[in-house]
């Protein structure tokens, strides 16, 4: 019995309402939370941010409003690329229009543009439903990156239609442009991470989350139910949106610097995080992290065994790595189909029982 | 006749053609879909796979050649022999209803009764997995695929001149058809009559059409799932087959042709993922769609529009139709 | 009531399952039943106890619900089926209609019948005579063979379901709550059809039923699951005079049934649990 | 060791190109390595990392590789060349994209750390220009032009310049994106059927070439008339449409074929000896012959940063005045069994591109060889150098980057 | 409409005026007639049965009552005035509270989370205050939290509260659906066969619970249910619908001594 909660009485609905009601949990959380804003930040280095962090950081936003969208509304959406890249493309207008604003609100304007975006396309979810929706959605993902290649004003006019962070501090410390530190992008990316994390959560275990799931399990029901379809569907989009806006803002701006939008933003994106979630969990916070470690981390890892451990030769190992990649996909959903998080609510009620079987 | 005009005949005709290359990718969607309800994005995949194999047992090429000679230092690639076309595509489709059993036995087999999503998600990673597994058993280069009989009677391309000449001789402006698109038009007409028969009037199709309503209902009637999924995956991956032939004499054999499949998806919601003629209405309406709007209006915009117009185009539709055209209405009642 | 046509053969024999779902839900909790070829037995209990899951368990559809057996055996003749491809259980005689019905929605309603008869492989003229059969039995189906079985009401359904299973020409049927939903004639009517198919065409039946009342009407034998444990068997006779049978599951006092209306307390115990 | 990094594709839908390139690249390491022993007695060691020219991996692969020592980075991509700009010369590394990337890194003076030698896109759509007014007799007016590009950073690079050429000689200029992969071409091949363009250029990578050689076959565009940047001018592009691309004709800025005495000992050294980064197939084909072509600019650039900073041990920044030193005169080439395979020229301060002397290749399909058929001539400086001149002082100013050459 | 007086029951309790009346209602399915011209009335605290043979039509009374099906012909009017075309959520929103045939329960979310979401009428702090669980969010939750869990205890399902619903037996699904719809605190409620699949001692709790909706809110109650014995203990007043048609109103008494009905539907005169 190593993981208890027995023992553990709310005496209040407020407290039964927490985050993490069981004490266990909490501890671990608060660990996490040390650990990352405390010891990392100091023994983090260029290869550990670009590599491994920062994506990690900037996937696990995203995941999380597309987790929003597809795990707790339902409605599955396959633009993620094409949102993220208006995101990266309102930061790109705002820094290079407004300078003297901070970069922070950049992102978080950028956010709601995309927000709105998202909801437009989202508008279609109300008469359209399941794969029907998810392929719809593709539109929007072909038409954003193809606007964005076309209409020069996106990328001021620039020869090659790309777009390039200019340097924007906070703090006097630079989180953007080529002279940044590890340390402070990280802490940039951390800081949103960890503010989307809590709204994302709050948001969930709300109405708004209720509504959401709702319309999810049984649009028809919820709607007889009371929900009003169109503002439930509307807010997943919006809420989703600006979450994904915010993380196309900052892999912009402060992971890759320079985005060329077909590139950075294609479908591959789209399909990338949705395997997160799915991977992580749907219709769950924790999930979203999980998947976007596992899939921030696994090609790193492989490349890391095959390349530089094995020396086999690139291609051999990209294509091992497609390989491998599809089996685990294959092989997480078949052990376990809702995903990292259901794994670990199951370990965790099996550490429970433990060492009893049932 | 004005030139406008005459030129957006062309276009018309153009686009019904690329509409029918299209419809054949979506043709093996439809198919997995209607049988298990399996949104099968891996279906591009699996044309890119047919054709490479095709290729490769043509050429004799040493499957996995890279790497063996990676891990065991040896340097194998060609067998040294050349298989003949027929032979060839008989072998490949020896291979694609193995693939078949092999998809059925290790993954969706594990995943009955699971979410629609979740199957999806299943065929986007074997997509993955095979788009691997192609590259590592073929190797990535690009290659050149011939559809001979003999040595002279390969898959016609190129410039139709009868089609030229007559409309040449109508209209005083000679349209372009290629020789390839009207072979694909034949070969597609075949293929969906066929499709549609078994579907509509035979007991396999029948079940089939059972198992996409419900597993469950249709393993306890006896249906085997096992046995009608390899037989649907086998006709889809036959279908594949077709699709990568036309497509990869069109453009080589190499991996963009697995991103066929992006064309074929919004086929299939304009058609609707459950029906046969669908996918080949859907297909024309598509082809012809963007390639009108590329001609008209794409001049204005800037181009390049294909990518999206198609999407959007399905989009607009299903607004006004949520099942696509020929979809299964969705029964909705509580 | 009729004991006729049971014969002291056992068809199918469970012995002490178990079940869990999903590796960590304990459900049957040793469940030992046998069903006498030619009889109708009853599987009784509330909700949850476990009926489903037994049937399920003998079908073998338990495997697509991330179900398993993981105790005790289950024998068809003296062979063991535990485990084996529901299509072959099919083909050797026993049929499931499932709970809720399960029809083919997009498929009309002779569609869906005919296929029941997918595993047969002896010819379309025996399987148009079958249909015919089932025709005479639900003159209803016939009126509606054209339609969409999604379209059709819950009634209807019903039938198809057991129509669909008739068509595989059964030796067993596994027949789950064939009553929920079906409006009390209805009810009647499809209990009487299983009893003829029992008597004419010799058709063993398990049944796992709510109503109480007229599963012990029509059955042999009966038995009570509760909470994955069987806690009474006996013929249905029997069971129908048991005053515990008669005051949680027939709703009976002393003095004739009860009213709704008048029961006042949710909570009481009942006796073999204490 | 020395640490030359290769950022290269061998998988995805680009990987036709990059293998052989790849190979060309690293098999020049090897063989330096074998024949000479390193590069002044030091070995090289190549790293190279899988960027499936995506930008993305492209940036991870620069993050992973530059800890190693790397010397400089021939990411072979524009767009990955576009993130790597500010970061390399964050990081003091020197990148060489050759023949590809900003156009306006040949300014010296802005982009410190990028060069571009020995010609640039720019130099590319002026010498096809160029070549056009030669076989017209030197009049082009009125004459219809289409650029058939691919939609990304890459195909957008020779707009401009052919846009300012077209005002200067008066021919018209029509643009047809293909947006990736370019599978799909049809409708853009139709117009130009209507349209009937005197010549068509394109401005392709990857499975784009192919397929746009087999639709101008499709629609009998005469194949004499097309002309192809160097990256849509390798074998791989024109045998798939087999006899029917009999004509086509690609710019260069080196030599092609494989009479050069250099591959002698790449058989002997790499191939025989089983250390061929490839099949050893490749060799003697355009993109192999570039990727050793760079790989030889690399070396002779290490080794002018050997006799600089004299020391063998150089560091990437040592390196970035070696290529900023760098002078590769014909009886260079020469020795190095590489006789008139490349333009000599010489590096400066202030000019980072090379002389951007183009070249004209035409394909024969049934020998199935590439030959040179104009040699390698000067552009339009002057309509490039003001190009350059603009882009490079606005970036400057957007990223006030101080003057590089006046300290 | 018609008011009528107010009365009061055998039992004491008070009946009052019709709260909702279906007038001359015709749904048509395509071809299908699935209800041909029907009237009826509701009254103020009533439990009004509605029975008849499967496919009658009756479930498509509900779905028009509760704005999923819209009829071809016919006007709806509720608390004195005429119904204007709405969608099931704005007729939600009026305290039009329901129940499902085939169970309509949230699978993927916890008991507790079903029936909080029957309390969304009563709920609507702004999203951002719900992003950052402040104010009016968080006391709104924990508000409405009480009156749920009141329910819950009423209901008795307090042990599988954080239960995800899906994996619920049956009976208990039910009852969850019957919280879930009582959370709404509705001014009429409409229930379709909440007992089916029952067995006898569930029915009896199932009653309970409905009879004692009905005597501690007032809860006006539509109800649909095949079986006899609770039809006529419970309900005040019964609609006999049999192929889209009306074939029979009143008392229980009347009712099942309506020959027609009997023909129709009971088969056997029920005791
Ligand atoms: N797929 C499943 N996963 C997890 N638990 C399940 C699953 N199916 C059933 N159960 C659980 O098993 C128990 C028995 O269910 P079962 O369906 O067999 O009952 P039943 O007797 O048929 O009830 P009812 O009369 O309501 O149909 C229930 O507690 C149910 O929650
Ligand atoms: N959405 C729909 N589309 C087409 N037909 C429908 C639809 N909903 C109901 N019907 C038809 O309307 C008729 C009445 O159905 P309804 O569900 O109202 O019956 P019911 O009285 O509730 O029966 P049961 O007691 O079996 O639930 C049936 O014939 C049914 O097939
Ligand atoms: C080989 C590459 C350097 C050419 C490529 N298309 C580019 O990005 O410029
Ligand atoms: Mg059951
Ligand atoms: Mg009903």
């Amino acid at each position: 019995m190593f993981y208890r909660e027995a023992g553990d009485f709310k005496t209040s609905y407020a407290t039964d309402n927490q985050t993490f009601p069981i004490k266990f949990d909490r501890l671990g959380y608060f660990t996490v939370m040390a650990v990352a804003f405390l010891v990392i930040p100091f023994i983090i280095n260029d290869y550990w941010a670009n590599a491994i962090f920062l994506p990690f950081l900037i996937y696990a936003i995203a995941a999380l409003g597309l987790n929003i969208l597809v795990g707790y509304c339902g409605q599955v959406s396959l633009g993620t690329g094409g949102f993220m890249a208006v995101g990266a493309y309102a930061c790109y207008k705002l820094m290079t229009s407004m300078p003297e604003v901070n970069i922070f609100f950049h992102v978080l304007i950028s956010g709601g543009i995309t927000g709105l975006v998202c909801v437009i396309f989202g508008l279609p979810s109300l008469r359209i439903k399941g794969f029907y929706l998810a392929v719809a959605t593709l539109a929007a993902q072909f038409f954003l990156v193809w606007l964005f290649n076309r209409v020069p004003w996106f990328y001021n006019y620039s020869a090659s239609g790309q777009i390039n962070a200019p340097e924007r501090t906070v703090f006097g410390i630079p989180v953007t442009g080529p002279n940044t530190e590890a340390w402070a992008t990280y802490l940039f990316c951390l800081v949103f991470v960890v503010v989307s994390a809590l709204i994302a959560r709050n948001l969930t275990r709300g109405m708004a989350g209720r509504k959401w799931m709702a319309i999810r399990d049984m649009d028809i029901a919820a709607e007889i139910i009371g929900v009003n379809p169109l503002k439930a569907k509307i807010s997943a989009f919006a809420v989703s949106g600006f979450f994904v806006g915010v993380s196309g803002a900052l892999f912009f701006s402060v992971y890759l610097g320079a985005v060329e939008v077909g590139e950075a933003f294609g479908i591959n994106k789209s399909f990338l995080v949705l395997f997160m979630i799915i991977i992580g969990g749907l219709g769950s916070i924790f999930g979203s992290f999980a998947g976007a470690a596992f899939l921030v981390l696994l090609p790193v890892v492989l490349k890391v065994v095959g390349v530089d451990w094995l020396g086999w030769p690139t291609d051999i190992v990209a294509h091992l790595q497609l390989v491998i990649v599809g089996g685990l996909i294959i092989l997480f959903l078949i052990l376990e189909p809702h995903g990292l998080a259901q794994l670990w609510r199951v370990t965790k009620q099996k550490l429970r029982l433990w060492p009893f079987p049932h | 006749m004005p030139e406008q005009l005459v030129f957006a005949m062309e276009v018309f005709l153009n686009g019904l053609m690329a509409g029918v290359l299209y419809a054949l990718v979506a043709l093996g969607f439809v198919l997995i879909y209607k049988a298990s309800g399996i949104f099968n994005f891996a279906q591009g995949v699996m044309a890119l796979f047919a054709a490479m194999t095709l290729v490769g047992i043509q050429k004799g090429q040493v499957p996995f050649s890279h790497l063996i000679n990676a891990v065991l230092g040896t340097h194998i690639h060609h067998f040294g022999w050349h298989v003949h076309s027929l032979l060839a595509i008989l072998l490949t489709v020896g291979v694609m209803i193995f693939l078949a059993w092999a998809v059925q036995k290790f993954v969706f087999r594990h995943l009955v009764g699971q979410e629609p999503i979740i199957l999806f998600m299943a065929t986007i990673g074997l997509a993955y997995f095979l788009e691997g597994f192609a590259d590592l058993m073929w190797g990535s280069e690009i290659k050149t695929l011939d559809v001979c009989l003999t040595a002279n009677a390969c898959l016609p391309q190129g410039i139709n001149l009868a089609i030229d000449e007559a409309t040449y001789n109508w209209f005083g402006y000679g349209f372009f058809i290629d020789n390839l698109d009207i072979t694909a038009t034949i070969v597609a007409i075949i293929l969906v009559s066929a499709l549609v028969i078994f579907s509509q009037y035979t007991k396999q199709g029948r079940a089939m059409r059972a198992v996409a309503d419900d597993h469950q209902a249709a393993l306890s009637v006896g249906i085997s799932l096992n046995f009608i999924w390899v037989l649907v995956w086998s006709v889809a991956g036959f279908v594949a087959l077709v699709a990568g032939i036309m497509w990869g004499a069109k453009s080589g054999v190499q991996f963009s042709l697995s991103l066929i499949a992006l064309k074929a998806l919004p086929v299939l919601m304009l058609g609707g993922f459950t029906s046969i003629p669908g996918a080949i209405v859907g297909g024309l309406i598509i082809g012809v769609g963007e390639k009108m709007f590329e001609f008209l209006i794409g001049p204005m915009v800037g181009g390049a529009t294909e990518n999206w117009f198609a999407y959007v185009l399905a989009l607009v539709f299903l607004v006004f139709r949520p099942q696509g055209l020929f979809g299964e209405k969705i029964i909705e009642r509580v | 009531m009729l004991d006729a046509g049971r014969t002291e053969e056992t068809l199918l024999e469970v012995n002490n399952i178990e079940v869990i779902y999903n590796h960590v839900i304990l459900v049957l909790k040793g469940v030992s039943l046998s069903v006498p070829k030619g009889g109708i037995t009853a599987l009784l209990g509330g909700n949850g106890a476990g009926k489903t899951t037994t049937l399920k368990a003998i079908s073998s559809l338990l495997q697509s619900e991330r179900g398993d057996v993981t105790k005790g055996s289950i024998e068809y003749r003296g062979k063991n089926i535990q485990g084996r491809d529901p299509a072959d259980l099919v083909k050797q005689g026993v049929i499931q209609v499932m709970e809720g019905r399960h029809c083919f929605e997009h498929l009309t309603v002779e569609e869906n019948l005919l296929t029941g008869a997918y595993t047969r492989s002896d010819g379309g003229a025996r399987i148009q005579q079958d249909l015919d059969m089932v025709y005479t039995y639900f003159p209803r189906l016939k009126e509606r063979r054209k339609s969409q079985a999604g379209y059709t009401s819950g009634g209807e359904q019903q039938m198809v379901a057991m129509g669909r299973a008739l068509m595989s020409r059964p030796e067993t049927i596994l027949l789950d709550e064939p009553s929920m939903g079906l409006a009390p004639q209805l009810v009647e009517e499809i209990f009487t059809i299983v009893k003829n198919l029992n008597e004419q065409e010799g058709v063993t039946f398990l049944l796992a039923e709510q109503n109480t009342n007229v599963a012990l009407r029509f059955a042999n034998y009966g038995y009570i699951l509760e909470s994955g444990r069987i806690v009474m068997d006996g013929p249905a006779a029997e069971l129908r005079e048991n005053p515990d049978v008669k005051e949680f599951y027939l709703g009976m006092s002393d003095d004739g049934r009860k009213s709704f209306r008048d029961v006042r307390s949710y909570r009481r115990r009942k006796r073999w649990l204490s | 060791d020395l640490v030359f990094p290769s950022l290269s594709y061998r998988t995805g839908p680009y990987a036709a190109g990059g293998i052989p390139f790849a190979d060309g690249y690293a098999d020049y390491f090897t063989l330096l390595n074998e024949r000479d022993g390193g590069i002044g007695g030091v070995k090289t060691k190549l790293l190279e990392c899988e960027t499936g020219y995506n930008t993305e991996k492209g940036v991870e692969c620069y993050e992973s590789t530059k800890g190693e020592g790397a010397l400089v980075y021939q990411p072979l991509s524009t767009g990955i060349t576009y993130q790597l700009i500010p970061k390399t010369t964050a990081d003091d590394i020197p990148m060489h994209t050759m023949g590809y990337g900003r156009t306006s890194a040949a300014n010296g003076d802005v982009f410190s750390h990028t060069f571009n030698y020995p010609g640039t896109y720019w130099n590319g759509a002026s010498g096809a220009v160029n070549y056009l007014l030669e076989i017209n007799d030197g009049d082009i007016k009125g004459k219809k032009i289409a650029l058939v590009y691919h939609n990304s950073a890459y195909g957008k690079e020779p707009i401009r310049t052919l846009e300012e050429l077209s005002k200067k000689h008066g021919f018209e200029l029509s643009l047809l994106p293909v947006d990736h992969p370019g599978q799909e071409q049809k409708s853009q091949w139709l117009q130009i059927r209507r349209e009937k363009p005197d010549n068509v250029l394109m401005w392709g990578w990857g499975v784009m070439n192919q397929v746009a050689i087999q639709e101008a076959a499709n629609i009998r565009f005469p194949m004499e008339n097309f002309i192809g940047i160097w990256w849509s001018g390798a074998e791989h592009d024109v045998m798939p449409a087999g006899a029917k691309a009999n004509g086509y004709k690609a710019l260069t800025f080196h030599n092609v074929g494989r009479d050069f005495p250099v591959f002698a000992d790449m058989q002997k050294y790499v191939v025989d000896a089983g250390k061929a980064a490839g099949a050893g197939d490749q060799i003697g084909n355009v993109l192999y012959n570039r990727g050793m072509y760079a790989a030889m600019l690399a070396a002779e650039a290490a080794k002018t940063a050997q006799e600089i900073h004299g020391t063998k041990d150089i560091t990437a920044s040592m390196m970035r005045d070696g290529m900023e030193a760098l002078s590769i005169t014909e009886e260079k080439m020469a020795s190095l069994g590489m006789p008139n395979f490349g333009p000599s020229f010489e590096v400066s301060c202030e000019n980072h591109g090379g002389p951007g002397l183009v070249g004209v290749t035409q394909w024969d399909a049934e020998n199935k060889t590439w030959s040179l058929i104009s040699d390698f001539k000067a552009t339009d400086m002057e309509v490039i150098g003001a190009l350059i001149e603009a882009d490079s002082t606005s970036y400057a100013k957007e990223n006030n980057i101080a003057s590089n050459c006046n300290k | 409409m018609s008011t009528q007086e107010s009365y009061v029951t055998d039992d004491g309790r008070t009946i009052g005026p019709t709260v909702m009346e279906m007038k001359n209602i015709t749904l048509r399915f395509g071809g299908v007639k699935a209800i041909t011209d029907i009237s009826f009335d509701i009254r103020e605290g009533e439990i009004r049965a509605i029975i008849g043979p499967n496919g009658a039509g009756k479930s498509s009374m509900l779905n028009v009552i509760s704005g999923f099906y819209v009829p071809q012909e016919g006007e709806v009017w509720y608390k004195g005035k005429k119904r204007p075309p709405m969608r099931p959520y704005q007729v939600a929103e009026q305290g039009i509270a329901r129940t499902f045939q085939n169970i309509a329960l949230f699978e993927g979310m916890t008991v507790l989370d079903n029936v909080m979401t029957g309390r969304l009428r009563k709920m609507n702090a702004s999203l951002i205050s719900q992003a950052i669980w402040r104010g009016k969010a968080e006391k709104e939750e924990i508000e409405n939290r009480e009156a749920v869990e009141k329910i819950i205890d009423f209901l008795e399902i307090q042990a599988i509260r954080k239960t995800p619903v899906g994996r619920l037996p049956y009976g208990l699904k039910k009852r969850v659906e019957l919280a879930r719809a009582l959370a709404a605190e509705p001014s009429i409620l409409l229930l379709d066969e909440p007992m089916a699949g029952m067995n006898v001692e569930e029915k009896e709790d199932m009653s309970r619970f409905i009879l004692d909706m009905n005597d501690e809110f007032g809860t006006t109650i539509a109800l649909i249910e095949h079986d006899m014995g609770v039809v006529m203990d419970l309900s005040d007043r019964v609609v006999v619908m049999d192929y889209g048609k009306k074939i029979g109103d009143g008392t229980p008494d009347e009712v099942r001594n309506n020959q027609a009905v009997i023909d129709a539907y009971l088969g056997v005169a029920h005791d």
